[in-house]
């Protein structure tokens, strides 16, 4: 097939997995203690320049509590993965104001919005700026990155993005089918520098388990050369031992443990509480008006020293309490 | 006869293209309850699978995001977006049932930007799984409000593929082959595609709407089916399970 | 990249997944009750000629039951999956005997032998004989097949085969990595007309449960254009609903569900019954001598109309008991 | 000075070659016996995978398969064929450790066939996960019996790669870089590569065993590493794991 075309969008990692077996082969610790705090996760394991990814899908399952210290602790240019990113990328991109710049390139398949509660202004601001490299790809897209990623391949091939604008601004390539003649897009492995995902379950080592939906964590835990996994509880090896069908990411990809109840909050946790549909929207409200904003984010984020500290300021166990009646009774 | 607004007209009229049987991957809003309620009314057997892993839930309200856990509430599994959308790149999945967004005359879908893509006027979420459904799937539905603004002769960025550039352009592309555009239900009128030219047809005007009036909301030339009907309005069933089953706070349909 | 290799071995079935495509358009039913017998599913979902897999991973969770009627059924001129197929190959191979051809073809990633246990004399003869088309592969060439077609993608690439014989022998072929340039392997996607999965527990409409390793079960339901589940316990659907997270294959991918208790023996089914080493060692044993083994096929196989009544002649419940003791104090 | 088998003795000699805080993909049979003696001993962070899905089991008995169900006996995970396969692809795994086979001075394997492979002598199983570790780890291990019908020339096939044809050949094939043989281990010597021709070398020589009997023993000319040493023979406490703990029955040790 002659006329083979290429996205123009910015490659903005490595896709060689030559260079990733390299790193991954110093990840070893399988039987390691990694319990540690937050705040020293991300001053550990996150570096100015470093290019991040979230798990979770919108605002569930999400890390707040990671996202929250990466803006309080004002780590910069940093590149992000955005898979149906909603809340996380909104706090991220509240580290874009007053000349400071936490967002300097994305690779976005969903941002800026919230889903059925509309758009951030804040973030919208961010993204029409002009200040952030964008590279456009779809859920599936980013998805299939990080299944190829975690599979040590340096692609994947698929059959969307084609013949659409989103393919002449992403960085995925077409390629003939050696097999059928076919055409089909190419997307290039993505190797997050350092991850953030949180679960219902880790063990010390970082064995853990999720409920319900994984959406693209599997692969993304396995992709990531550093992983952060934030934990509503900690369990221990034994327990995990005691079904391991159950383990969804194993230990030897974890670098930190961090235990986190509540740690997806405003977001939804599958069968622990749902999102605080009230938090959110006054979260969109603020974001109008940048003095509100800026007073908010004080109160919130920059005003704490701990997400637990936040969550107080929320509701803390009345609110959670509600919730979780919220998440237990859905028909209601 | 009842009354009902436009949304739950448009509603109806699409939940009645859903057959039993059917697996259809659907986004929150308007397509979720339209499944909701053909599900309740006369397809207890179509599949939904949201596209962050729910696969056949028994959706007890409506979701916030395709990705909350009302999406997977007793579902028959409850997986991966990686596995629900190789389903569709397997062929399994009937419909894609997307929201509103800027559409062309071959029902292609704008939402990433309006203006220039590097320092977009307004930029809105991008893709997210729309694309990848609208690829994948066999048939895409649209529901969306009808207005000039939203139906355009000229996408400002082509997100979401409808027909491209008109008949096999898809196949062309390197999209499965079959696919495409089926219909786009607004609160004016049902839509269709054109056989021989894969442009935008009417195929029923709701109640009272006259052809003029469609085409005067709309920013391109739109054809005509040979035999353009009346949408059939809602029956007193349909209305009292969206209003009091689907949809009871009215987040979608609004009261 | 100019000296891009292909395989020399032959391809047993279509990549295309144009071609799979109209196929699963058709299988819809995630609601439907699909509870039969073994022998009708296998009469109904078996025709001569068919490319045939078998799920689990050597003498483990296999569907022994399936396998036996297919023998007994006289099915001809069938193709077959052989990643770690070890007993489920031994009983196909037993089809091959005085003019009859029940296996014609056969992609091989390991055959003809029972790991620890030994080589089969039968499959042995049948595979040295030139009678049966063979392609060569290893097993995770093969578990990539089955995640092409699973995918709906027409190859997948990876990095092993490369530089051997086993490659020269594939139906694989080199390709340039549109991203990095690198050498990469493409092994071509495998949709099998059917394929027999036994597992812990599935509902009436086939979704499942599978306890322990899924070992390449997970992509190869889903790549099956028919799908036979065999089951050691129904539950019901409503049972299913309650952990969604645990299911592994969904029921829009099932055409069959069989009940079929111990329907692993004399293999392993992890947490129910350990393998059944005598029984497995008297297979081999006989299949020494022609006459014997013809004389044991009749006794076990011919002989009986049900996969029930081969496990009474092999002792039954006390039999069974004692697999269990094993399976559940491994340390013994 | 305590008696013991010449399998006793390699065993052993393998086990120590496996660090603490490794991580090693083993097959059936001795293999798996001398990755369970490392733990049991100095090694109880060697973290083990079989390649059906097994990661990192408390392996209560000797696995007569791969995949049953010791193999993933109260694991970290029990997970699938891909997931750690991929896992080496990814470049997480420091060894592979396979059992015997016709190997070739470059450390390749045959386990596919003996004569034609149209109609072979005698065929084999084929690579099974062989060729997927050898060709992804790190670093290969080789268990085997010495004698001049393993120890080829040339092979028949070339099932799985060790170094190829020598230097450089793995990378120039596409295969992952810096991989390749590292350790043979028999009955009569321990075997390693030498760094210039990538040609098998004998490095140590079992107690009572000479070079001459060594390359008697092997169909292809071996070289000699600067300083030959003789292979430290087990202790006390090895023998007692092996004998007690990892190998009662002694399905591998034969006693």
């Amino acid at each position: 097939m002659a006329d083979l075309a290429s996205g123009s969008g910015p490659m903005f990692t490595d896709p060689d997995p030559e260079a990733a077996r390299r790193v991954f082969r110093k990840k070893r610790a399988a039987f390691e203690d990694k319990v540690t705090s937050v705040r020293d996760a991300v001053a550990r394991f996150v570096k100015d320049g470093d290019y991040v990814a979230s798990g979770g899908f919108g605002a569930n399952r999400i890390s707040t509590a990671c996202m929250h210290e990466i803006l309080r602790q004002g780590k910069q240019d940093l590149g992000f993965a955005g898979h149906t990113t909603t809340h996380d990328f909104e706090i991220l991109a509240a580290g874009n104001r007053s000349g400071r710049k936490l967002l300097s390139r994305v690779d976005a398949a969903y941002i800026v919005g919230l889903e059925a509660r509309g758009l951030s202004p804040q973030a919208r601001r961010v993204m029409q700026s002009g200040e952030v490299a964008v590279c456009e790809w779809s859920n599936f897209a980013l998805a299939a990155r990080f299944r190829a990623a975690a599979a040590g391949a340096p692609f994947m091939p698929m059959r969307s993005l084609l013949g659409t604008d989103t393919f002449q601004r992403s960085a995925a390539k077409e390629i003939a089918c050696p097999f059928t003649g076919r055409r089909l897009l190419a997307v290039p492995a993505l190797y997050p520098d350092v991850s953030f995902i949180h679960v219902h379950e880790s063990d010390p080592c970082g064995n853990c388990r999720i409920r319900g939906i994984a959406v693209a964590d599997f692969d993304l835990a396995r992709a990531s050369k550093r992983l952060v996994v934030t934990t509503e509880r900690l369990v221990t090896t034994d327990e995990i031992r005691r079904t391991p069908e159950a383990t969804v990411i194993p230990a030897f990809c974890v670098d930190a443990v961090c235990e986190a109840p509540f740690g997806s909050y405003p977001g939804n946790m599958a069968g622990a509480y749902f999102s605080d549909e009230d938090h959110l929207k006054e979260w969109l409200e603020v974001e109008r008006d940048e003095d509100r904003f800026e007073a908010f984010l004080q109160k919130y984020i920059y005003g704490v020293e701990r997400f637990e500290q936040y969550v107080e300021l929320c509701g803390g166990a009345e609110r959670l309490k509600e919730l979780r009646e919220m998440e237990l009774h859905p028909g209601l | 006869m009842p009354d009902y607004s436009a949304t739950e007209l448009s509603i109806c009229a699409a939940s009645r293209m859903l057959e039993d049987g059917a697996t259809v991957g659907v986004g929150t809003g308007a397509p979720c309850a339209t499944a909701m309620l053909a599900q309740k009314r006369h397809a207890p057997r179509l599949l939904v699978a949201f596209e962050a892993g729910g696969l056949a839930p028994l959706l007890p309200s409506m979701p916030i995001s395709v990705g909350d856990s009302r999406t997977f509430y007793r579902a028959q599994m409850a997986t991966s977006m990686g596995d629900v959308m190789e389903a569709c790149q397997r062929g399994m999945m009937d419909y894609a049932f997307l929201g509103g967004a800027q559409i062309d005359p071959f029902g292609n879908l704008n939402s990433t930007v309006i203006g220039d893509h590097e320092r977009p006027n307004v930029r809105f979420p991008g893709s997210g799984g729309g694309n990848d459904f609208a690829s994948l799937c066999w048939r895409t539905m649209v529901m969306t409000e009808h207005d000039r603004r939203r139906f355009v002769e000229r996408l400002d960025f082509l997100t979401t593929p409808g027909f491209l550039t008109g008949p096999g352009a898809r196949e062309v592309a390197g999209l499965p082959g079959g696919g495409g555009p089926h219909k786009v239900i607004t609160d004016l009128a049902v839509m269709g595609y054109d056989p021989e030219t894969c442009r935008m047809r009417v195929e029923s005007l709701h109640p009272g709407v006259t052809f003029e009036r469609v085409q005067e909301n709309t920013g391109f030339e739109l054809l005509q089916a040979p035999h353009v009907r009346e949408t059939a309005p809602p029956d007193e069933d349909e209305l009292r399970i969206l209003r009091e089953e689907v949809d009871p706070y009215g987040y979608i349909i609004g009261r």
